[in-house]
């Protein structure tokens, strides 16, 4: 069999971890690649020591069987290498275009030829069915429209080895179902491919091969069709996993949160949310299902009292919160889990202890007359740590030192906590591995049944359907239908999430 | 037509005025574009006007007329040398880029006054022999109106800092160059990821800063001052860096603010002479300047977008 | 040459009375003196240069030299000026100079705690029995300044351009406005401060603004702000050689500072020899005869002050003459020079 | 061989002796006596109790203007106004200590106030406006320097005074100075603003690391999405850390309005004692314990720089070159860092 990558025996370490230890990775031509691991494996070190960003301690590296020394991302280029980064490498304020010839622009006169180039970027784009808009900014397009900005990037130098890593993690399913169309697509032009992602139901769909690595350690690489999610699962963790979410049925009760004819626009002042009205019940989940883009986020924010509400109201029990200031909003009774956890939901650079009482500092105990009382903060930040399981040396350490998936922990801990009577979970397991989805589920559905109210907003129709009672379907400003998750099915959601309420699809 | 004659008047002390703000503020333009704050404008200015001075006092016998462009010549490679102080610590040494600037304004002036004690023994410079002087461009100011505006008693040195707005804008906007230092300057790891040496653009960008800095300075000694010392640089360099933020990071955005500067400045001095203006107490025309610049920023300018990662050091594999 | 002793600005300065004294004598037995700078430091081309150069003419007549008997420290901000006092006090010094009128407190702080040293005040007054104030008569020679220009000006349109606004400089402006219209009631004056004594571009800036009015000479008592002044007539003079422009230089002959090519656009300068009253303190107290608690004003009549007369083309015959005319009649008395903006306006209805 | 504790203690320390190493090597260079030089600084600024007594004095302002500084940096704010803040700070004081007849406990807690609350609310415009309007801090301080240095001129010449350069000595009952400590010290000027400068140090220390304030300043010096998200209001919090900030420069203009000087003269150009605070600061890594013992640094490099020419003929202009290699050193810690963990790796 024809290898075009060999990673053999790779060793690389970050001062005070050993992130690969011995991982051997063997890449064929024309496949796609799995590579699975839980957070913090070392996946993404590993192709970063492919793409030449880091040098390894040990190993050697062979592409199309000759050895080779990758030492810059320049190198990996010259090989014919490509990498669509966890966190998207693009720069806001460029267009696409200029996204995409950065580094190897084509020139006229020693200035830029920008017409040639978006010619250039035009015909790959049609080439490969990626549809992009060349001129556009990146800050204004959507998260699906980057993600192919970033293929493009790399097929624009000319890679026939591409690495994806958790390139599905942003993506909305028929994005993601987009992204797989281009994967295949990718892959009939005779290129290879190396896929990172937790989820097993893409690796079932669309790779040829696995490799597991746990740990930082190498485990072994299987066939995909002589494997099962479970068995890939057990693999990975080291254990059995369990999947679908166990939950009882759900007992809602009298309305908590009640939205009215909500009207929100977003921040360049146009109409996001449109005359939406919505009830959740204590003790039921409501999921809201829809294309990202469609004002989930505006109707969060609002919610929250992180934007402002044009019309309508917002009722938490007989209370009217709409246009309250977040903390009245907290000190109402909600909670809120944000969708981008970096940005919003920690302050990185304080310690994990303090993160724990962002919203609740100013009241005793953590608190008397203004002054603040550490000790209580910082014992009861451990008491959190152990329950919710977060992985830190201490309370001390700085929240920027946690991974994502302890990060994320961590959040739900100090918003969980707080007994709130409405939690709103933002995408809250975007980027974590099964383990950690599992233990969030776990707890959303345990406050639940203590009587809380749940805003779930998620773009993975798995979630949505494992983890809601009930599922709100949003499109372009508004719930367009409400549908029990026993009563439907992911076609009938994903025509309803497209605006298509017309017809009934598929008789379940 | 008597309006024409004030105006023309203005403007020309305008333009002197702000000429040295103009190559010093792009230059800030090119540092911070590319992720480097640059505090020590002040302090890269305060070189080239030293350097300026001393290389127009040791040569003059020997360049005659030319020596202020060779002097300036020579403030440009000096500065830029000098800012690799900067560069090092702030992007190698990844120290506060606050810090590092503060510590070039420092270092700048103690370097200034000791080498001129050490050469000259004495505490400042005699003035010197061929400075910069106006001049009309023939023709040009023959054209009615605009030739007594534009085109007379206007200094070389204007012009050439009006069309370097202009190239700055060029490479920063048209050129492979512009991309990837500006490319840097927002998002450093992705520019890396695309090959680009961000260390490198980095240097450049800031030794770009000290080379205009220094040739703002050498400009305004060699126009103004006349000679160095202590009080020869005052504060220039921090207008600059305001023009670099008023002008929202743009070159020609950076040009406009270094001109309003200039207009305000000149507008004080003229006001006097304007009749409705003649019994207000002068404080108010001395302070008009900065007060107009607050009122434009908070009237008009606004909000302005910094570069992303403008003072942060970049670490390879960092996340 | 001595008759240059005029044009001697600088390092010159030493070597001239060098040449008046070389063989002397270290006969000063233990007396030592040493002085202040404010913040423009000893080598500023201006009062604080010149005192030092006062010092070190004494101290060549005596035998003393920088460390041994003579000195001075440099303050780098106002808060110096007590430091600096104090540690020449603790070094035993008998007489210490504070130049300029900031010093003025601190002279009064320091002298108040040492009773038994000698201060002496240049620029300003301060009572005190061990403390003697020297003060110039800048309004005289800034009346001769004011002649000169009125004599010069062709268009009728003076300037006077000031550093900070303030009671010292107001003495400037007072002495040239009327010398200004004693020559011709008529002419104008226009009056602007810079604010500032290290503003080269406001003092280009409004030199620029007085010129293009038709200004032709501009009197600067304004420190490095007259860099911009004399930075703005040259430039002129530059683009027509033809066109009279002219500065009037302050504190000392600032003929250098006006050439340009062959021409010169110092028209004079209004010279005030710190050095003389300097030496002339330090002799006074080394003979036992120190003026403490007296202010003693040096003038036209001690050639303190005088009208620097390097620009021999640009100074004519007639303007010489009518100088040298006024120059008779202040130190007479005939002329009460004014010395605020009071005196000047009784000065003018008088006229 | 050292702990990361250490580490972080030697490398500040490291750099001042880098920094005074350089300046040696220039000394030595420029055929100065490296050793008489250094001799003459430390004489200068601890020579006997006087020159200790000037050294902290100066080092008392020094302490104000670099917590000012400090404060609004641990809240994500560059206050280059500091300069001006010390303007309106020293004249409020002055004007309040020259205007009244009043017992010394009101009058003198009266005009260190009146310091405090000019410097604060030259601080809030630059605060309200990057609140409300997001203008750039640095711009409006950098603007408002120039205005506070030529409305403190005006203040002294026409209200103040009939034009005079310089206010009248303000009244005893409103001085710093004290009899003793001057006496103590050969009457230098040293004055009870020392004790207020250090007490404000406890004060940063405590609103910042102590206070559900403090608190909030420093989460949205860090985060500002993050302190609005957790409902703090990053407006008011930029306001409250401006007018902090503005209210310690004002202090640290009293303390040569109240202390040093007893009065205000009309200023050709700005004081340093703003701008030197950034260096101080930044130089104490924006801690209050860091920025008493910056302002030792330069209050006894400055004071003792000052005896460098007459007693060891060395240009004062060198301490300015030493300071900034000091700065240079302590803010490229991480070359120091670098090495002395080379050391440490190989020490094992
Ligand atoms: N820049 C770094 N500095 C220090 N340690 C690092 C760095 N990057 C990664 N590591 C370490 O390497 C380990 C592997 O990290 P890596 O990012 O490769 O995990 P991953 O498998 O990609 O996880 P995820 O699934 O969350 O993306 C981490 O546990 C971390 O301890
Ligand atoms: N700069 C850093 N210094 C030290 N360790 C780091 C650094 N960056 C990342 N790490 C380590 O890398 C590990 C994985 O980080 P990473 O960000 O990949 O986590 P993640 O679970 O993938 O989060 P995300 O969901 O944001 O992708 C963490 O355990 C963290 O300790
Ligand atoms: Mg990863
Ligand atoms: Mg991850």
């Amino acid at each position: 069999m024809e290898y075009v990558i060999e990673m053999l025996k790779i060793r690389k370490e970050f001062p005070g971890i050993v992130a690969n230890d011995d991982i051997t990775l063997r890449v064929q031509k024309g496949e796609i690649h799995a590579l699975l691991g839980e957070n913090g494996a070392g996946k993404s070190t590993l192709m970063n020591v492919l793409f030449g960003l880091y040098q390894p301690e040990q190993g050697e590296i062979k592409v199309r069987g000759a050895q080779v020394k990758i030492t810059d991302p320049n190198t990996a280029n010259a090989h014919g290498i490509g990498m669509v980064h966890q966190h998207f490498m693009l720069v806001d304020t460029f267009t696409v275009t200029e996204n995409i010839i950065l580094g190897s622009e084509p020139k006229k006169g020693g200035t830029v030829d920008i017409k040639k180039a978006e010619k250039q970027v035009a015909e790959l784009s049609e080439q490969y069915g990626l549809n992009v808009d060349p001129s556009a900014k990146i800050r204004d397009i959507s998260v699906g429209m980057q993600q192919r900005v970033e293929i493009l990037k790399t097929l624009y130098r000319g890679a026939d080895i591409l690495i994806f890593d958790e390139p599905t993690a942003v993506l909305t399913p028929q994005e993601i179902k987009e992204l797989i169309e281009i994967m295949n697509n990718l892959v009939k032009e005779g290129k290879s491919i190396i896929l990172i992602t937790h989820k097993l139901k893409e690796i079932m769909e669309v790779c040829d091969r696995c490799t597991v690595i746990r740990k930082g350690r190498g485990i072994g690489t299987v066939d995909v069709s002589e494997t099962t999610p479970d068995q890939l699962a057990a693999l990975m963790v080291g254990r059995d996993v369990s999947f679908s979410t166990e939950k009882t049925a759900a007992q809602p009760n009298e309305v908590y949160l009640s939205i009215k004819d909500l009207h929100v626009k977003d921040g360049r002042g146009v109409d996001m949310v449109k005359g939406l009205n919505l009830d959740v019940r204590s003790g039921e989940i409501v999921g809201i299902a829809g294309v990202d883009g469609n004002g989930q986020s505006e109707l969060i924010e609002a919610v929250t009292g992180l934007r402002k509400s044009e019309s309508g109201t917002i009722h938490l029990h007989e209370k009217v919160i709409s246009n309250l200031t977040p903390r009245k909003v907290t000190q109402s009774g909600v909670s809120h889990i944000p969708q981008d956890r970096h940005k919003f939901g920690l302050v990185l650079d304080f310690p994990i202890g303090e993160n724990m009482v962002l919203q609740t500092y100013y009241d005793e105990p953590f608190s008397k007359k203004g002054v603040m009382n550490f000790k209580n903060i910082y014992e009861k930040a451990s008491d959190l740590i152990q329950e919710y399981d977060v992985r830190t040396p201490d309370a001390y350490t700085k929240a920027r030192a946690l991974s994502g998936g302890n990060q994320q922990k961590a959040i739900i801990g100090r918003e969980v906590d707080r007994s709130p009577d409405l939690i709103i979970a933002a995408q809250p397991t975007r980027g974590l591995d099964v383990g950690a989805i599992e233990f969030i589920h776990k707890k959303l559905i345990e406050e639940r049944d203590k009587g809380r109210a749940i805003l779930l907003l998620s773009f993975e129709l798995d979630e949505i359907m494992n983890v809601s009672d009930r599922i709100a379907v949003m499109f372009d400003g508004s719930i367009i239908r409400e549908v029990a998750p026993e009563d439907t099915n992911e076609q009938e959601l994903g025509l309803l999430m497209a605006g298509n309420t017309g017809q009934k699809a598929g008789g379940v | 037509m008597e309006f024409i004659e004030v105006f023309s008047r203005i403007l020309g002390s305008a333009v002197i005025f702000a000429t040295p703000l103009i190559f010093t503020a792009l230059g800030g333009v090119f540092s911070e574009r590319s992720g480097v704050i640059n505090i020590g404008l002040e302090g890269l200015m305060i070189m080239g006007a030293f350097v300026g001075i001393v290389f127009n006092l040791t040569f003059h016998t020997v360049f005659g007329a030319a020596t202020p462009w060779i002097s300036m010549l020579a403030a440009v490679i000096v500065s830029a040398l000098f800012s690799l102080v900067h560069a090092a610590a702030s992007i190698t040494f990844r120290a506060d880029q606050v810090v590092s600037g503060v510590a070039i304004n420092f270092l700048a002036l103690g370097i200034g006054l000791f080498l001129t004690k050490q050469w000259y023994d004495k505490g400042q410079t005699d003035f010197i022999k061929q400075p910069f002087y106006s001049s009309d461009v023939p023709v040009f100011n023959n054209i009615p109106i605009v030739g007594e505006m534009l085109f007379s008693g206007w200094y070389w040195t204007s012009y050439l800092a009006i069309a370097m707005a202009f190239a700055a804008w060029f490479v920063l906007y048209k050129t492979p160059f512009g991309l990837r230092l500006r490319s840097v300057g927002e998002h450093p790891m992705a520019a890396d990821t695309n090959g680009i040496h961000v260390y490198r653009m980095r240097y450049i960008g800031v030794m770009i800063s000290g080379a205009l800095g220094g040739l703002g300075g050498s400009v305004y000694a060699m126009t103004v001052a006349l000679n160095f010392s202590h009080g020869t640089i005052l504060g220039q360099g921090f207008i600059s860096l305001a023009a670099v933020i008023f002008g929202k990071w743009h070159p020609l955005g950076a040009l406009g603010a270094a001109i309003f500067f200039g207009f305000a400045q000149s507008l004080s001095i003229v006001s006097s002479d304007i009749a409705f203006l003649e019994d207000v107490p002068s404080v108010f025309m001395l302070i008009a300047p900065y007060v107009l610049t607050i009122l434009a920023l908070a009237g008009f300018i606004g909000r302005a977008e910094a570069p992303k990662s403008l003072g942060e050091a970049y670490i390879k594999g960092n996340r | 040459g001595s008759s240059d002793s005029e044009e001697s600005t600088g390092g010159d300065s030493g070597e001239s009375s060098g040449n008046e004294e070389s063989g002397g004598d270290g006969g000063s037995g233990d007396f030592s003196v040493a002085m202040v700078t404010d913040v423009g430091g000893v080598d500023d081309k201006s009062f604080n240069q010149s005192a030092w150069e006062g010092l070190q003419s004494f101290g060549e007549e005596n035998g003393l030299s920088k460390g041994e008997g003579i000195d001075y420290a440099q303050s780098e901000s106002d808060a110096d000026y007590a430091t600096n006092l104090n540690r020449l006090v603790r070094q035993d010094y008998n007489l210490i100079f504070g130049i300029g009128y900031l010093l003025q407190p601190a002279i009064k702080e320091v002298a108040g705690q040492y009773p038994d040293t000698s201060f002496a005040l240049v620029d300003s007054v301060q009572e005190g029995d061990n403390i003697a104030s020297i003060v110039f008569k800048e309004h005289q020679g800034s009346f001769l300044a004011g002649v000169a220009a009125a004599k010069k000006t062709q268009s009728n349109q003076i300037g006077f351009i000031g550093g900070v606004d303030g009671n010292l400089i107001n003495k400037f402006e007072a002495g040239f406005v009327a010398g200004v219209k004693s020559v011709n009631a008529d002419i104008d004056v226009e009056i602007e401060y810079a604010e500032n004594f290290n503003d080269p571009e406001k003092g280009r800036a409004l030199a620029s603004n007085m010129y293009s009015k038709g200004v032709d000479v501009i009197y600067h008592a304004s420190g490095g702000t007259g860099n911009g002044v004399f930075a703005e007539a040259k430039d002129l003079k530059n683009a027509s050689p033809d066109e009279d422009v002219w500065v009037i230089g302050v504190d000392r002959d600032q003929y250098e500072e006006g050439q340009i090519g062959d021409a010169n656009v110092t028209l004079t300068s209004m010279v005030k020899r710190v050095d003389i009253a300097v030496q002339d303190v330090s002799e006074q107290a080394m003979n036992g005869e120190f003026p403490g608690g007296e202010v003693i004003e040096y003038g036209l009549e001690d050639d303190a002050i005088s009208i620097a007369e390097t620009n021999e083309e640009a100074m004519t015959e007639e303007i010489t003459s009518s100088v040298n005319e006024w120059k008779e009649k202040i130190i007479n008395g005939d002329v009460e020079v004014p010395s605020t903006r009071e005196e000047l306006e009784s000065f003018v209805d008088a006229l | 061989m050292f702990s990361n504790r250490m580490i972080n203690i030697l490398i500040p320390v490291l750099s001042v002796i880098l920094g005074l190493v350089a300046g040696a090597v220039i000394m030595l260079v420029f055929g100065y006596n490296p050793l008489d030089g250094f001799a003459a600084l430390w004489k200068g600024a601890f020579g006997d109790s006087y020159f200790f007594g000037e050294t902290i004095r100066q080092v008392t302002p020094y302490i104000l203007s670099g917590l000012a500084v400090a404060f609004a940096l641990r809240s994500g704010l560059l206050n280059i106004g500091v300069e001006g803040q010390v303007f309106v700070g020293w004249l409020a004081s002055v004007w309040i200590g020259i205007s009244f007849e009043l017992p010394m406990v009101v009058h003198l807690p009266l005009a260190i106030t009146a310091a405090a609350f000019a410097g604060a609310a030259w601080g809030f415009i630059p605060g309200l406006l990057k609140a409300k309007l997001g203008v750039h801090e640095v711009i409006v301080t950098i603007m408002m320097n120039y205005i506070a240095l030529y409305v403190s001129n005006a203040v002294i010449r026409s209200l103040l005074t009939d034009g005079a350069d310089r206010t009248e000595s303000i009244a005893a009952t409103a001085s710093l100075k004290s009899e003793w400590l001057a006496e103590m010290t050969f009457y230098s000027r040293i004055h009870y603003g020392f004790i207020i400068a250090i007490a404000m140090a406890v004060v940063m220390w405590f609103i910042l690391n102590r206070t559900t304030k403090g608190f909030e300043l420093r989460a949205v010096g860090f985060n500002q999405h993050a302190s609005n998200y957790a409902g703090m209001n990053v407006g008011r919090n930029i306001i409250t850390a401006m007018v902090i900030s503005g209210a310690f420069a004002g202090l640290a203009g009293a303390m040569e309005g109240l202390g040093t000087f007893g009065s205000m003269s009309i200023k050709s150009g700005f004081t340093n004692i703003g701008f030197d605070g950034i260096a101080v600061a930044l130089l104490g890594a924006n801690t209050a314990v860091g920025v008493v013992l910056a302002a030792f640094l330069f209050g006894i490099l400055k004071i003792g720089a000052l005896n460098m020419p007459t007693e060891a003929g060395v240009p004062t202009e060198l301490v300015e070159i030493i300071i900034a290699l000091i700065i240079f050193f302590v803010a490229s810690s991480y070359m120091i860092r670098w090495v002395l963990l080379r050391f440490k790796k190989e020490g094992k």
